[in-house]
């Protein structure tokens, strides 16, 4: 094992897989000569020059569709988008286009594309650079989305996303680039489709995706010393979503909180908090809690852009509340 | 380059101008369930772009897509019934009249304006880079001209130097909408400058010319010189789809003005005047006739797919073998 | 009352609200000459003239910014995006910026802004034109989101979207606009936010939207043979949620069905089935059912696309499923 | 149109050259939290074409805005503030360095690469129906020219002859991007003839130049001549952002050779040429220097919103008193 950034576990798995496959390249505004904007790419466009490391220009809905008609011809491309805000110009190809060709050629044509962004908080960008929009693909049949949350995640998950023969939506978080963790010296895979429970628990379970899954692991062990034990679950892919895993935890513990940087209406957590309550109905002591960002845009600076965000303490609390006998959230 | 066979283009027009017409007594008939969109005076466009490529230069076409499919090379029995929503369609007849996809013809068509465009700087930019000896054509019109994705994908074509022809087939409208209004440039070929590209405009009811300006510009992205902008200059006969109400955006006059071009007649003229027997073109066309009511009773035998077959394929499910976390 | 169609209900609101404000401007493409696609704007350009109604070249992007545009210098912009498939293309418009500068301008901008569209199945357009993407808005903070199931429905709450100053995504029916109903001579509005009781009943409520609706009101009375009463809500809004009129009535029922065109995942059951549970919990008998499309493509051709989504039978079953004793869904 | 001072023009280069340099410490010491975009070395631009607007004329600007700003008119304190969060901010401090609105300058800019070029048709529009004297200006990048917004706007905007003023700041970079690579074509001007209209070019690095050319075009606008597109060409002097690895696209030599062509040193010699006195000119850039320095100290004691302003004004509360059903 040797400890190093999501940055650089992200550029590992570019690198690998490049050198697996020279099919697979990445494209994208300045992915080359900056090695994209949080430096995941760095010096790969020397490594692997401009068949393998395309800069594009300020075009979003060219380069996604570039995306699908070269994915169409057997390259494997890695689509990036700098800002999932961005993301809004290339939905047309994405969603008319990339998710539904498949089906369209009765399964002959296979656009192993991996659209991959970066979305929420904490840089302190304001509203048009900071949203969570990744429910908007899970409702769109035809593409898999994965939102890894470590290193180690973001590394297998990538070269899995790589490999995969569907579109795959895959959207980093900007505030974790820098985040450390343990990642093994050999290749590994993360098969998608697989959650990660990220800290065993007995009382309460908590699903949380992407930035918010560290906070709830710190959440947990602030609630470890006032006695109550927190399991901690990743789905790391939110589709096709290991429901299995989410249903062993929520039967065990018969309390959940789902949290996510989304705000709850219309995001991810109601997608969550309603397969659980149709599979663990009667295990359930309380209702599933949504424990979401504030509906706003998000604001600038960086005291309040935290603030409309979940965090440790805000998850603990939310915590508390659902392990106090009788409280119910009322009408 | 193959030299030019009037009489061969002619009798190409002829069996896409009938496979319109059998299309739309098809659509009239409730037949064909989508939008159906007419393409009546348009032929000469097909077949000398679309005829002119190679079985695997590919090609991108639009919610129009009939006559290009076949001038391209698919075959009239998996067009036709796709448009019925038959099993034996290009998309198994998922995807009807607007939306279908045939790999093996490397073929491929769908139904938001303008998105085809960028689809072709992915198709362009591999060729290229595998090195091979194809092209990439895609059609699109007038009204198409104005889509953001017209824009970012000719200059990402450009500034990369794809292998690709991009063919403006202007019919004079967008729904009903007159190019002359929408289109902020007295011709589209005008946008050519904005990519470093050269103006090029043909007549598109001249089947000799579109054939011959097609042969070059494949010819020239060959030899990488790619990629081109052409606008081919038309005219829509017929309504945009089938129930059109044309009289809200054009007169009679004017298409009784531009029948007197229609690409067909000009050709036909043309041959007798250079002394072809009438009679033999007559029989020509007998014959197209006879094989598309054969393509009509076999096509109406058709099966349609199944529930099964519609759901399938939404996408490849996750392998179970993927090699897990140590 | 007079009975008209849903169409003619739409032409009847935008010639209304035209007369009575000539800020008010509808823009689209064709929505001029050809009155609009499903004529729900016929004759309107002869009246109002080419201030007021306008139509558009294909620039679904610029369409939308432009309403932004106009909105902003005290214009009420109505505008069309001809199938909801293409509104992917207006997306940053519509989420970057008109849902997002009357928060930015600390309130000082009103962007009184319709875009209105139409979505689903039910018109064998295929897979590129039959999208249920409405819980894309509902996700986005700063947009309200409507989405009418009858003519009375589209004419008050077109009108209430109109005068109201938020953008409002508005969201029609393919398949309704030649639905007929009642709608009374004099002028109406409804307000916004506000769900309405369809039909009355005591052993089940289904909540619908939009084309949905009119399969539940038939189901429900095949299931009145049966003896089953249930009751029939369209929240009509899906954001802000009517959330009050569904709690009340679960909590009499303490069953539910949710029953929407999208697909569960990711779609807008989520939502509703999450706020049901909150709420509603100890009074559920059993976890709320979501009903709604195959996970698919919308397919080709007037049989298949009906059978990937909710029909009269479906919906039968999935409530007699709903009140059949113990059963319950697997895991 | 007024007669141009030079002088005047350079105060105003001036003040944006110090203004720049002060909010650059600000971004150095973190006081500043969104990425800061430098604007050194085109300040003829802003002074130009920005400054030559009336109050009540419409400005939309980019995510390299605080210069544009400052020339339309906001203060000074509204602009600082924004970037530095503070509740005096032209937003409130709510949206930071690359999008604030200030509705009462008639000034509104955004961070999305383009998307103001689609907002400027609605403005015109508005101006143009409701026959106002006012005009529309929309300053974009060279690497704005490659979005589909761009293309579609323009073409409406040119369809419809709307009053608005398109500047094309072309600062040779989209990032760490050349223009020469990503733009396919030689000068952005010549994009405009995919839109009906004139090639006009200007050096955006001479203050004369752009003020007259922008006082031109908005006096033709403001007689309904418009649309216009006009390319500026300048040069960014400094990172895209304060940390940018300019080497990775660009060597020392080309930027001190742009250096040499910079817009305040050409405007200074002139001006001394003319005989006007150094002294002078030292004690106005003295005088400005005194002035931000009591900005910078005023705008640091300035508050920061609280999470109530800042969650307030999502939307617009339905009212309770509509109406309802009858
Ligand atoms: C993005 C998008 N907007 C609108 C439509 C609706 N529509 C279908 S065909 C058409 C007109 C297209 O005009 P043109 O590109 O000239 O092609 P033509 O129909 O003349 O062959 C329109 C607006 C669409 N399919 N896609
Ligand atoms: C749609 C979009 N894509 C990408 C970005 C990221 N980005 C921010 S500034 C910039 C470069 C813009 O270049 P240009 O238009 O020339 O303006 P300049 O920075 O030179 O002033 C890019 C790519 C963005 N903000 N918006
Ligand atoms: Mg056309
Ligand atoms: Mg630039």
């Amino acid at each position: 094992m040797s400890v190093i950034t999501y940055g650089e576990a992200i550029r590992q798995a570019y690198q690998e897989e490049m050198r697996r496959d020279r099919n697979v390249f990445l494209m994208g505004e300045d992915v080359g000569r900056w090695g994209s904007l949080y430096r995941s790419s760095k010096g790969l466009l020397d490594e692997f020059g401009r068949e393998q490391v395309k800069d594009a220009p300020i075009s979003e809905a060219a380069i996604a569709g570039c995306g699908v008609g070269s994915a169409l011809m057997g390259m494997r491309p890695i689509v990036e988008i700098m800002y999932i805000d961005f993301i809004t110009i290339a939905m047309d190809q994405i969603v008319n286009h990339a998710a539904k060709w498949h089906q369209l050629s009765n399964g002959k044509v296979k656009l192993p594309i991996v659209f991959k962004t970066q979305g929420g908080a904490g840089r302190r960008n304001s509203s048009q650079h900071s949203q969570s929009l990744e429910n908007w693909f899970v409702g769109v049949p035809g593409l898999i989305v994965v939102m890894p949350s470590t290193p180690y995640d973001v590394k297998g998950l990538l070269k899995s996303a790589v490999r995969n023969d569907n579109p795959v939506v895959f959207v980093e978080h900007k505030s974790l680039y820098s985040d450390k963790g343990e990642v093994p010296e050999s290749e590994y895979l993360i098969p998608l489709g697989q959650a990660d429970v990220k800290r065993a628990g007995e009382d309460v379970t908590i699903v949380a995706t992407s930035w918010m899954v560290g906070f709830a692991l710190k959440a947990a062990e602030t609630l470890e010393a006032d006695g109550v034990s927190c399991e901690v679950i990743d789905p790391r892919t939110l589709w096709p979503l290991d429901k299995e895993t989410i249903i062993r935890s929520v039967k065990k513990t018969g309390l959940c909180l789902v949290v996510t940087e989304a705000p709850a209406e219309g995001g991810w957590s109601g997608e969550a908090s309603s397969v659980i309550h149709e599979h663990c109905f009667r295990d359930l002591k309380k209702p599933v809690k949504r424990h979401c960002s504030i509906r706003t845009g998000i604001p600038y600076g960086p005291v309040l852009e935290r603030q409309v965000v979940p965090n440790v303490e805000s998850i603990v609390e939310a915590v508390q509340e659902l392990v106090t006998q009788g409280s119910l959230i009322a009408v | 380059m193959s030299e030019i066979r009037l009489q061969g283009l002619y009798e190409e027009m002829l069996l896409l101008r009938h496979f319109d017409q059998l299309s739309m007594q098809l659509k009239l008939k409730d037949l064909i369930y989508s939008g159906y969109h007419p393409y009546e005076g348009q032929e000469a466009v097909a077949v000398g772009f679309c005829g002119a490529l190679e079985k695997d230069d590919v090609l991108l076409s639009t919610h129009r897509p009939h006559c290009h499919a076949v001038a391209k090379g698919c075959t009239l029995e998996a067009v036709l019934t796709e448009m019925m929503g038959r099993v034996t369609g290009c998309s198994g007849g998922l995807g009807g009249g607007m939306q279908y996809l045939d790999p093996d013809h490397c073929f491929y068509c769908g139904s938001v304006v303008g998105s085809n465009l960028p689809i072709a700087t992915g198709i362009g930019m591999a060729i290229k880079q595998q090195d091979l000896d194809r092209v990439c054509m895609c059609i699109f019109g007038d009204g198409a001209s104005n889509t953001g994705s017209f824009h970012e994908a000719l200059n990402l074509a450009a500034i990369w130097k794809l292998p690709i022809v991009f063919v403006c087939e202007n019919n004079q409208f967008a729904e009903a909408m007159p190019v002359r209004e929408f289109v902020a440039c007295e011709r589209i070929a005008m946008r050519a400058r904005g990519y470093g590209l050269e103006e090029i405009t043909v007549d598109g009811n001249d089947v000799e010319a579109t054939r011959r300006v097609a042969q070059e510009l494949i010819e020239c992205t060959r030899r990488g010189k790619g990629p081109f902008l052409v606008e081919a200059l038309t005219y829509r006969l017929r309504g945009h789809y089938v129930g059109d109400p044309e009289k809200t955006y054009r007169s009679r006059e004017q298409v009784d003005m531009w029948r007197q071009k229609e690409p067909l007649t000009r050709a036909r003229t043309k041959l007798l005047q250079a002394g072809v027997d009438a009679a033999e073109l007559d029989a020509m066309e007998q014959a197209i006739e006879n094989r598309l009511d054969a393509l009509r009773e076999w096509a109406l035998q058709q099966a349609f797919p199944t529930l099964e077959q519609a759901v399938d394929h939404v996408y490849i499910p996750l392998a179970k073998g993927e090699r897990t976390c140590p």
